[in-house]
This record gives structure tokens, C-alpha cells and sequence, in this order.
């Protein structure tokens, strides 16, 4: 089953790692991470995707949801190491351009 | 969508469950996918558009067993997969509502939708994805071809 | 063995597997029973006791279907697997050769047979086990109770 | 699947780790270790099944076998760490008392 490791760094900028597959049952718990994060005043938010094998398009309707949460608060969500199989589903659906993938999570906040 | 419905009990290799429609029942779906991909060569691309591809469809077949029927009232779905020489094909058989919708017609929402995206996703990643209403059951066929990538 | 041939169909939250009937199917059977396991509580004796029983059962079918056969030559078994609220039960099936033997007198072997325990270990671990071969297939009823442990 | 680590300590004593589940196809490779170990003059051989999920009856054959090579050498097999699950696997068999469960792979060969 999928974990997620969530995390504040101390420049302010969240961690969301999610462990495992990130279908339909895992996409609610982290539709519910991200928005805990910006009502707790998180709006820069790092979903590293370094230990997930699997995305569907409930997990991909849950990133899209977590970036407008956050962009409506003034922040931003950024997607870091993602693997080939998961870049694949990103091309296929188009969310590649606005789910632009960043190589590092320390990194993905530099542009 | 007239061609004849493919046969698949010829193919020995074939894997065929029946289970609930329950959400968890994805997971042990991925498992007999992953023991498709240990008994046969299938290159990381096809496997990604197949595993991809079933679970789309799984997950709606499980949506929509859930909506208007109480848990545990025995809403149930089948599954056959197999790799054969050309091809990966998965097919999966419910007895739920039928499905009201134009298939041709499923393309990708716009880039900040949270939803819709199912169907769009699986028909850009398969060779071929077809839907049939057949006494009483939705029928899905589904066709990753193993020729190029 | 002339109870009547238990009706599995009613049993709405069963898992049915048919498959080739190979050594590595064996970790996908795990994984359903693992399914089963996180939908129902079970106790860890009463799983451990139907876990090994299902192996050593399919393990046999694996065995016996390669002896005689070339590989790929489409022996086939299928396998029923439920929690009921007062039972555990497996059933399987295959069209392999009868089984010469008398399950009643599957005895533990000497402390250092090297095999020769299988069905002993089935029958010790189950609280019910019946073979049956019915129109040219063997047919195996496997109940662990779920009222003590 | 399953996979072994074997490591032969400063005492001479072969420590065999099976990890995952030992049946019908790792049990054969685990007899194949048990026995090159021994023609490599290790007779005294721990199992450690502390990372052993799972063994059905070949598993517990190819135990039996190594003992019996082990002691044929002049060595003996212990089995280390097991757990609850295994233990009974052990005793619907009877096979716990000559396959007798030590608490520690250090301390398996104390007596
Ligand atoms: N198995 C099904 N049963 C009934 N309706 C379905 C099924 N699959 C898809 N649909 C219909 O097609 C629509 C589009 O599905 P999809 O592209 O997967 O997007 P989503 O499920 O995110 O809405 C669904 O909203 C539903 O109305
Ligand atoms: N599915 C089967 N088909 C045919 N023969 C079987 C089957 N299962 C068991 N047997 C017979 O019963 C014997 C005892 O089986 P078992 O107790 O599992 O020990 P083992 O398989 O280690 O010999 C086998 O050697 C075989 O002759």
C-alpha cells in the first residue's frame, strides 16, 4: 500500500513522497496531504515522485488538484524524479508541460 | 466496433480472475500483471501502456460498481490477460450499468481538469480499446501490439 | 468424502483464479490470499494454516502437471478461495491425471525424509480436506474453521 | 522471489539467509547451497530464517537434506529466528524437535 513521507523544509518548501502506486485508493489520501499543507500555510509544495512506481489519472487528477490549491494560495506545486513509466503517463496525457518534471527535490524551486 | 469478439480461451498462458469490484481489488490486478511480465518479455513501454490501460478501465468498472449499490452486494468483475507472440490483451467483463458513452468521442480534457482523463489515457496508450454491451455484461478489449514499442 | 460437492457461487466476495499451471504461479496465489487477509480478519494460525495447506495442494498440481508434459503444453488449474464468517475455504481444480492415493492414509514420513509430507502437513494444518475426481477432473475442498484458532 | 545470502563466519560456521519464501522453487536452490557449502568444507551451517516469510513441505525437505549432508560431513545444520508462522509450519510436522529453533544465529551452535 502506498505511504507518504511529508516533510517541511526549512526554507519553507514541502516534501510529499509518495511510496508505491498512486491509483485511485492512494490519490484521495494525497489530494487530502496537499490541502493540509496549504491551509497550514505551506503553498510551495515538492511532490517527489523518487519512490513512485505507478500513476493513474485519479493520481494525476490529484497533482493537478494540489498545484491549483496551492497556486490559488501564491505558491506553486513542482514534481521532482520521476521515472521513465511515470514520465510516459505524464506525455500521454499532456501533463508534461504543466507538470514540467525537475531531475532533484532540491532543486525544483530554483526557476 | 463490429468487429467479431475475440476468443481467447485458445491461449494456454492465459491468466483469468474473478473478483469483487472493490478498490483494493486493484492491487492483486497489478500482481497478476507483474506475473504476466516474469514469464514473458515485454519491453518497458508496452508494460507502462498495458498496466496503465487495465487499471483505467478497472477503476471505472469499480466507480461505477460502488455508485447506487451498497457494499457487499456482490457487484463483480472479471479479467483475462495474456501475452501472445504480437500481442498484450487484457479483457474485462462486469455485469454493471452500461456504460453511456461515445468511446470515439473521449479525448483529453483541458490541462487543469481534475477529471475525465480515464478513457483518453487508455485509448492514447493502447493499440486498440473497444466496448460492447453483450447480454447484459460491458465487455472491454484491450490491445497493446508487442511489434515496436 | 461422499459429502455433497460444496457450492462455492453464492459466496459473493470469492476469488477465482484460473491459470497455467506452472511453478511460478504460485507467488500470484500468495498474493491473493494476502488480498483475502487485508479484507477480513483472520487469525495468524488460521492463516498460516491455509496458506501452507493452498501451497502444498497447488504445489502438488504443478508438480503432477509437468510430469508427462512438455512445458507450455496448456495444463491448466483453477482455484476458489473465500472467507466466509465461519470458514476459510479453498477449492481446486485441474484436469491432470487422477491421484492414485488415499488421502486417509497420508501419514508424516520419518523425521528425515527429505519429502513424502505434503498432504500430511495439508491434512494436520486443515480442519477439513476431501479429494474428489469428478468428470475427468480432480477436485480439492479445503476448510480451515474461523471459530477457535 | 527469493533471495539467499550466505557468508562463511571467522569461526568457520556457514550462515545461509533465505529471504522471502522457501517452496517448491527456492527450496531447490536452497539445497544447492546447503550442499556446495558443505563440499567447500563447511559442515556446520546456521539457517537464518529470520527474513523467511514463508516454507511449505520442499522447504522443510531441503532442511532435512542439509542436515543430513551436514552431519554426514561431520558438521551439523541449526536453524536460527524463526518465526511464529514457521515455528507452526515446524510443529504440524514434528520437525521442531529435530529441527530444534534457536533464538540467535550467534548462539546456535553454544550447545
Ligand atoms: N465502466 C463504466 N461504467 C459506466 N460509465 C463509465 C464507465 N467507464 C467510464 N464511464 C463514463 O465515462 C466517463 C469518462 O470516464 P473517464 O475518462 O475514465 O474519466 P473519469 O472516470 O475521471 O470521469 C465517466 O465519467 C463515466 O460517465
Ligand atoms: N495432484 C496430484 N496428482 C497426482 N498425484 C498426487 C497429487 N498430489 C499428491 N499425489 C501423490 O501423493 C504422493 C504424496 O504427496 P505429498 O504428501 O505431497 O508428498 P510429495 O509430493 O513430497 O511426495 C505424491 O508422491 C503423489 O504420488
Amino acid at each position: 500500500m502506498t505511504e507518504f513521507g511529508v516533510e517541511t523544509r526549512a526554507d519553507g518548501v514541502g516534501v510529499v513522497t509518495p511510496e508505491g502506486r498512486l491509483n485511485m485508493v492512494s490519490a484521495r489520501r494525497l489530494r487530502e496531504v496537499l490541502v493540509g499543507l496549504v491551509e497550514r500555510g505551506t503553498s510551495r509544495i515538492v511532490v517527489d515522485l523518487g519512490e513512485t512506481t505507478f500513476v493513474d489519472s485519479s493520481g494525476l487528477g490529484a497533482l493537478i488538484g494540489g498545484l491549483k490549491t496551492a497556486r490559488q494560495a501564491g505558491g506553486d506545486l513542482r514534481v521532482a524524479r520521476v521515472s521513465p513509466a511515470v514520465l510516459s503517463v505524464f506525455e500521454l496525457t499532456n501533463l508534461d508541460r504543466i507538470l514540467r518534471p525537475r531531475p532533484s527535490v532540491d532543486g525544483a524551486f530554483d526557476d | 466496433m463490429t468487429d467479431p469478439v475475440p476468443d481467447y480461451t485458445g491461449r494456454d498462458g492465459r491468466l483469468e480472475l474473478s473478483a469483487p469490484a472493490t478498490p483494493e481489488i486493484l492491487e492483486l490486478v497489478h500482481a497478476m500483471m507483474a506475473h504476466l511480465w516474469t514469464t514473458h518479455e515485454v519491453t518497458a513501454q508496452q508494460r507502462v501502456r498495458f498496466e496503465t490501460s487495465v487499471i483505467e478501465i478497472l477503476g471505472n468498472i469499480v466507480e461505477h460498481a460502488l455508485v447506487g449499490s451498497a457494499p457487499g452486494d456482490g457487484r463483480r468483475f472479471d479479467i483475462v490477460l495474456d501475452v501472445g507472440r504480437d500481442d498484450v490483451v487484457a479483457r474485462l467483463g462486469d455485469n454493471g450499468i452500461p456504460v453511456e458513452m461515445d468511446l470515439s468521442k473521449a479525448t483529453m480534457p483541458d490541462e487543469l481538469a481534475e477529471d475525465g482523463r480515464g478513457l483518453a489515457l487508455a485509448k492514447a496508450a493502447l493499440d486498440s480499446l473497444s466496448y460492447r454491451r453483450i447480454d447484459g455484461r460491458n465487455l472491454w478489449d484491450l490491445v497493446v501490439l508487442r511489434g515496436g514499442s
